[in-house]
């Protein structure tokens, strides 16, 4: 059964999903299990598909047993094995610790419809991960987008605004992604990937590619949030449910990254957007700009859940980096910037979740004392804070220690500069908080510390969501200190050969 | 000339586009952006339905067939118009109204919560 | 496939693209923008793409229409722009 | 004119360009020998009927040779059901 | 060179790790089983890191690869001669400087006793980490380590200052350690290796003179940052208010250390003498620390605050290491790695006198020490007696390793750096004898103090470093062998074995 | 209520119309194999018929013949009969979706894919009525009292 691992991965969030909201008419309560334990077979079910890519090679599982370029198939390589299974297991831990906050936040009648849109949600991230057909990943791009603009809207006030909006931005970029794959088909007549990849060499000087390859770029840019596309982001981030936050934000822009992978890298060659036009260089710029952009605006705002989407978008900016350097170590430092940004970003999300649930605080003025009253909690949260800034072993210095090598080869000497700077302004935004939490306690009080030791009694969250935040800490650590397995056993198959 | 009617399809296709692409983001009034969405997403599937399009060819549909097999070599391709193109279409134009019945359940909300639907209005109760 | 009528339709079209999105009353709006579904519907019988045009009919310009009117129903029909 | 109206028409009118841009090089409407109609679309008209014994091309294609498409196309569908019931219903009193 | 396989600095990086998460975890009303906690850890370390000595005084090297990173690089631990001494310096003091928190925080009750020994312990980690580290990568991720472990310590008070202060201190040693990871990266691109080497391993790649000259400025400047170096030593005056075990701490073991070590690494076993002469920088270093060395000492006689002035002392002391190094002659870099436990063991004798002082008398500046000789014989005899080391006079420790600085630059033949090491040493007897003064024969206001000395736990560590102080100046290979072991190491790094 | 003739006219209309239209809505789904339409088509044209029965009616009326639970069965079973046939395909060692694998009594591979297609355009069929069903009851009643909404749709939209 291995050999349908890929399917299963779907096939069961797909089923489930379905009676997730006619067994919820009856019982409530029992959604958010069904759920879980689909989300788990999922999780199973995707890391048997890593075990087969590592033993086997990569996988094509042809839909309907039709072969392509006239079916539809998924290709799982190296790559997206890697991705599928941080997806499930961030959504895996993401759920078990989200139910209190749910049951917080959303009203009892729209649990089991929440959950349903849940479970599509991710359901449609494993898709457009393993799929290997552009419209196919049209398709998935829609669901997730739609299942996002409900589960968005269910936050607090202002939330509805930020999901139209996303409603707006959203299918105008899933309208260009679809442009983009007509553009294609106009020209090739086939829509599937590995197909488009053979057939393109001898295309390359086609206005017609080249437009398709600007709509795919601000379709992809608006879904992952790059920078001049990212206006949705911010607020949809911060108004919407935490635990909802807490799901998009380390897997959907992730997602989305990766899909921009695929498509410099395996639907067009590295070398048309490097050699023929000049798009490495303006997505590199674009990049630079919303790094440093995001970091800056990140660093003005008093909302954790704001700082931390602005934090993602001067994130998203490092992955395109990597991408846009065109070279082994970028590429590189691009990918593994996925994995260690969704556990970082996962973590700290779900740290705002649990001190939003715990307190309602939301403020970063407010934060004083926190560290006595969820220890956990915050300590998590310095993990994650150190590996945003870049600080070893975590993975966050790792990635940036690839991304470094990457402008250092390329002559990138500003990039570097950027890449160096922003690492400092994170720690700007980061350290704030730590001190805040940390440091401040005889802040304004006058006294002097030696005396009075303020009695603050701790309130740690419950452990079903303290323990998934410390786990997701641990995956930091462990992507930083195992990250020449990951990159020796998935990333280093994406450079592209001939390439320095 | 022959330039212009060549491609009159696809020009149509980018002047509705381009109408509601400026309805999406000029337009404050919600429900216009909705409109505007859907005549975006209509320019796109009468792009894709001119890509399938053949001078001379017939509806999709085998003709003269009953439930018997045909010969695979005996059916003259360009007698049919490309039938995959429509099939990515029925896929589009479902999407489209999904987004809409989203889209306008959220103005419902809007409506209720802010009591206008219009965007500069409710950026201003906002702030 | 019939040119003229092709163009006919297609002007026609473009007409009712602008007119939705420049009518002031929305609920207009919505039935100017169920006319174009159909006149849409209607181009695509002529191209031969005959189950997009049943879908738009029943969809673009039956049930969304439906919608549309279903949720001015409770908001204002009046746009400033 | 607004100030943001006219850089909503600047973005559109650039839009606009890429597109046209692009068109220039297309092949002409109806062309029958577009790669578009000559490289993967042959086969559907020409198994369709041998293959799942459905004339309409069409349906063979979008049931079959592309389900899985239309499986999350219906899921779509539901996804939209699910969000407004989750938005607007609400419980009866 | 022979190599030994052993996982031996691993240990001794770990067991104060996992120490400090015993101590975290302790509850803080259990004080005792958390110094216990703290005490295992310090003997366990201490005996881990003497028990490598006897094989890297037979000239082999301990190696050991952890994790790879990258393609031939890897995480990995290297003890060779100048490692083992900041090693044994480090582990060393550890166990002294634990005993003096002890007494410190207890006698002053402090708050957040618990992050205090845990941000220790973690801090002792990295600086072993640092000291053993085998290639750049691995010294650069223990040094960014020691950089957030510290961080705690500075903020400790938890007051405006102290936030403020602490705030500093991220800035430089953050701003820093970016151009270092720069500097590291660059130098991977071009050598392809990172592992440290006596003598340096840049030599005879081809790299061009300009970016050889560009990455000595950014490595220095970045491992400068925590050595004090000026123009980039405001944040270690400033980081004088957190608790005094702390400051001697940072001046005296493991920060500021780590950075000067980091420095003597780059200079002799990345960049090496052949390469630094090629590209024509030694001298420029060397005239750079010089006016460090002048400057912060002029600095240190204005300041009235005795932890400053002891702080502005440190910033001195510390660039007579890498003058030393940048001398790159024999004697020159026997001296300079010498100094490191040298000046060690002299500064945190100071440290703790003015922190016992303080915890005593709650005393700070210097213009109110009058006649405190009197009341604090103990405390005040060492400081006399340390201070003495500190300008040079022997038979204190200070005494060597200052000789071999002076015949170093004889033998490098730039007697420019004599006149200036001899013009620092006066300026040490002008901002230290003022003190031994005002303490044992100026009369304060109130009269002659009675005799009441600070509590055991402050004096024992204080007394412990001064002795100690001494009998290196005496046999400077007693035990430790730090004489042999510098001697050994600049033989190797001239060699370029 | 501007005229209750008028409303009359529309009411008997939609009587008589309404089934011939959810008649015509079963045909599409069924026939879709053969000639245009298929689960799409039928299904919005069946959820039409619906939503015509209460645009004339009223919500309520319309909610004693299909009731709001049976409404969200259909949408999800929809799904998960197109979503269960292809699963099942894995039990008989097919890929997802390969109808071809299902061991039904027909002789040829091409006639139980032409089964399957019926079978999930069934599925599609169900779940666009289901959820166009749905959403126009949730978009008309959105989340008020729905006994107001007795056939006024237009009256209150036109009167304002």
């Amino acid at each position: 059964m291995i050999h349908q691992a890929p399917i299963l991965t779907i096939a069961t969030l797909l089923l489930t999903a379905f009676w997730v909201p006619i067994i919820g008419m009856f019982k409530k309560e029992s959604a958010y299990y069904i759920a879980l334990a689909a989300i788990f077979i999922a999780f199973a079910a995707a890391c048997g598909t890593l075990y087969s890519v590592l033993l086997h090679g990569p996988i094509h599982y042809h839909m309907g047993g039709w072969p392509p370029p006239w079916g539809i198939e998924f290709v799982i390589d190296y790559l997206n094995a890697g991705v599928l299974v941080l997806i499930a297991l961030i959504s895996f831990l993401t759920t078990i610790s989200a139910k209190k906050s749910v049951e917080q936040e959303i009203n009892r009648d729209k649990w089991p419809a929440f959950w349903s849109l849940y479970l599509l949600l991710i359901m449609s991230l494993m898709g457009m991960t393993e799929t290997g057909d552009m419209f196919n990943m049209y398709v998935y791009l829609e669901v997730s987008s739609l299942t996002a603009y409900g589960l968005i809207a269910m936050g607090e006030d202002g939330a509805l605004i930020a999901s139209f909006n996303y409603v707006i931005l959203g299918s105008v970029g899933a309208s260009f992604y679809l442009l983009g794959v007509g553009y294609l088909y106009i020209v090739t007549g086939s829509l599937n990937m590995a197909d488009l990849y053979r057939l393109m060499p001898g295309l390359y000087h086609s206005k017609v590619v080249f437009t398709a390859f600007a709509f795919f770029m601000v379709g992809i840019g608006i879904k992952m949030g790059l920078f001049p596309l990212h206006v949705w982001l911010p607020d949809a981030y911060t108004r919407a449910p935490s635990a909802i936050s807490a799901l998009i934000a380390p897997t959907m822009t992730k997602v989305s990254a990766y899909v921009l992978f695929r498509i410099i890298l395996s639907v067009f060659h590295i070398q048309f957007s490097t050699m023929i036009i000049p798009a490495a260089k303006l997505l590199m710029w674009i990049a630079a700009v919303g790094i440093i952009y995001g970091s800056i605006m990140a660093i003005a705002q008093k909302d954790i859940k704001r700082m931390l989407a602005y934090s993602s978008i001067s994130q998203i900016g490092y992955i395109v980096l990597g991408l846009a350097l065109a070279n082994r170590m970028g590429l590189i430092g691009g990918a593994l910037h996925i994995f260690s940004h969704a556990f970082a970003k996962g973590c700290l999300f779900m740290v705002a979740m649990a001190i939003v649930y715990k307190t309602g605080i939301r403020n970063i003025d407010e934060f004083k004392d926190l560290n006595k009253k969820m220890p956990f909690t915050m300590a998590a949260f310095c993990v994650a804070a150190l590996s945003m800034v870049g600080v070893p072993p975590t993975a966050g210095f790792f990635s940036k220690w690839y991304l470094v090598l990457g402008t250092i080869s390329g002559r990138h000497w500003l990039m570097t500069a950027v890449i160096l700077a922003s690492s400092l302004l994170n720690a700007i935004y980061f350290f704030r908080i730590i001190e805040k939490t940390y440091f401040s306690s005889f802040l304004g009080g006058g006294g002097h510390g030696h005396h009075k030791t303020p009695t603050v009694v701790m309130t740690e969250a419950p452990a079903m969501m303290v323990i998934p935040i410390l786990l997701m800490a641990v995956g930091i650590l462990a992507v930083g200190l195992f990250n020449f397995q990951i990159i020796h056993h998935l990333l280093q198959f994406i450079v592209p050969g001939g390439l320095a | 000339m022959e330039f212009f009617l060549g491609k009159f399809n696809y020009w149509v296709y980018i002047a509705m586009m381009m109408i509601g692409f400026y309805a999406m983001i000029a337009k404050h009034n919600l429900v216009k952006k909705i409109i505007g969405m859907n005549i975006f997403q209509t320019a796109i599937i009468l792009f894709y339905v001119s890509i399938g399009t053949k001078k001379g060819g017939t509806i999709p549909i085998l003709e003269g067939a009953g439930h018997h097999a045909v010969a695979p070599e005996s059916i003259n391709v360009a007698h049919y118009i490309n039938p995959l193109p429509h099939v990515l279409m029925l896929t589009a134009i479902v999407v489209g109204v999904s987004v809409t019945g989203v889209a306008l359940a959220l103005i419902i909300l809007i409506y209720k919560r802010y009591n206008t639907v219009e965007e500069d209005e409710i950026l201003r109760q906002l702030s | 496939m019939i040119w003229p009528l092709d163009f006919i339709l297609l002007i026609i079209i473009l007409i009712l693209s602008v007119a939705a999105i420049t009518v002031r009353d929305l609920l207009s709006a919505a039935i100017i923008l169920g006319g174009f579904s159909f006149m849409m519907a209607l181009l695509w019988t002529e191209m031969g793409a005959v189950d997009v045009a049943i879908t738009e009919a029943s969809v673009g310009a039956g049930v969304s229409t439906v919608f549309f009117v279903a949720a001015l129903h409770h908001t204002n029909r009046r746009s400033k722009d | 004119m607004k100030p943001l109206k006219l850089l909503a028409l600047i973005t559109v009118l650039i839009t606009a360009f890429f597109l046209m841009y692009g068109v220039n090089e297309m092949p002409d409407w109806g062309n029958s020998s577009a790669p578009a109609s000559t490289h993967v679309s042959p086969y559907y008209i020409q198994h369709s009927q041998d293959d799942t014994d459905a004339p309409n091309f069409v349906s063979a294609v979008l049931a079959d040779y592309r389900g899985f498409d239309t499986l999350f196309e219906t899921t779509v569908i539901f996804c939209a059901g699910m969000a407004c019931m989750m938005l607007l219903r609400k419980k009866k009193k | 060179m022979n190599t030994v396989v052993s996982i031996k600095p691993l240990l001794a990086v770990l067991v104060s790790l996992v120490g400090a998460f015993f101590i975290l975890f302790t509850s803080s009303k259990r004080q005792n089983l958390r110094e216990s906690w703290t005490f295992i850890a310090a003997f366990i370390k201490f005996g881990i890191v003497l028990s490598m000595m006897p094989v890297i005084l037979h000239g082999k090297v301990i190696k050991l690869t952890l994790l790879e990173i990258a393609p031939g690089l890897s995480l990995m631990f290297k003890v060779d001669f100048l490692g083992i001494i900041f090693g044994l310096v480090a582990s060393g003091l550890w166990i002294v400087t634990s005993l003096y928190s002890i007494g410190y925080m207890r006698g002053l009750k402090e708050h957040a006793q618990n992050r205090y020994f845990f941000a220790f312990a973690l801090c002792l980690s990295a600086t072993m980490g640092i000291a053993f580290a085998g290639n750049l990568l691995t010294f650069y991720v223990f040094y960014e380590m020691l950089t957030i472990s510290t961080y705690p310590l500075v903020t400790h008070n938890e007051d405006e200052e102290a936030v403020k202060a602490g705030r500093k201190y991220l800035t430089y040693t953050l701003s820093a350690g970016v151009l270092l990871l720069f500097a590291i990266a660059a130098t991977y691109l071009y050598a392809g290796t990172l592992e440290f080497m006596p003598g340096g391993f840049l030599n005879g790649h081809n790299i061009p003179i300009g970016v050889l000259q560009f990455l000595l400025v950014a490595f220095l400047i970045g491992c400068g940052v925590k050595a004090g170096v000026m123009p980039f030593h405001a944040w270690l005056p400033s980081a004088m208010v957190a608790p005094t075990p702390v400051s001697a701490l940072l001046h005296a073991v493991a920060v500021v250390k780590a950075g000067v070590f980091g420095c003597v690494r780059i200079i002799a076993y990345v960049f090496g003498p052949v390469v630094l002469k090629d590209i024509h920088m030694w001298l420029i270093v060397a005239y750079f620390v010089s006016f460090t060395i002048i400057v912060s000492s002029l600095f240190a006689l204005a300041s009235d605050n005795l932890k400053r002035r002891l702080a502005f002392s440190t910033i001195s002391q510390l660039s007579y290491i890498i003058l030393g190094a940048a001398l790159l002659s024999k004697a020159s870099l026997t001296g300079s790695i010498l100094h490191i436990p040298n000046h060690a063991y002299m500064k945190i004798t100071l440290f703790f006198c003015a922190g016992a002082i303080f915890v005593k008398t709650g005393k700070k500046n210097i213009s109110e020490l009058d006649g405190i000789g009197w009341q604090m014989p103990i405390t005040m005899g060492a400081f006399t007696l340390v201070s003495f080391g500190m300008v040079g006079i022997p038979p204190l420790c200070g005494f060597i390793s200052k000789w071999y600085l002076c015949l170093g630059t004889l033998q490098a033949r730039e007697f420019f750096f004599l006149f200036v090491l001899l013009t620092s040493a006066v300026l040490n007897a002008a901002y230290f004898f003022p003190i031994v003064y005002a303490a044992f024969f100026r009369q304060p206001a109130g009269g002659r103090p009675a005799f009441n000395e600070a509590s055991l736990p402050l004096v024992i560590p204080l007394s412990i470093t001064a002795v100690m102080a001494v009998i290196f100046g005496i046999f400077p290979n007693f035990t430790f062998h730090f004489f042999d072991l510098a001697r050994n190491a600049a033989t190797t790094i001239i060699a370029g074995m | 209520m501007t005229n209750r003739y008028e409303n009359l006219i529309i009411e008997f209309f939609c009587r008589v119309i309404a089934p011939v239209v959810l008649l015509f809505g079963v045909y599409i789904v069924f026939h879709g194999e053969a000639s245009p339409g298929g689960g799409f088509q039928g299904g919005v044209i069946l959820g039409s018929g619906y939503i015509m029965l209460a645009i004339a009616y009223g919500i309520d009326f319309t909610l004693k013949r299909i009731r709001e639970r049976i409404i969200l069965f259909l949408s999800g079973f929809g799904v998960f009969i197109y979503g269960g046939i292809g699963a099942a395909c894995l039990l008989w060692h097919g890929n997802f979706l390969d109808y071809g694998k299902l061991p039904l009594p027909l002789a040829h591979t091409n006639a139980i894919r032409g089964l399957g297609i019926m079978g999930i355009e069934i599925g599609v069929g169900l779940t666009v009525m289901g959820v166009m069903v749905s959403i126009y009851y949730d978009l008309i009643v959105a989340g008020g009292n729905q006994k107001e909404n007795k056939g006024e749709v237009c009256d209150g939209i036109l009167s304002r």
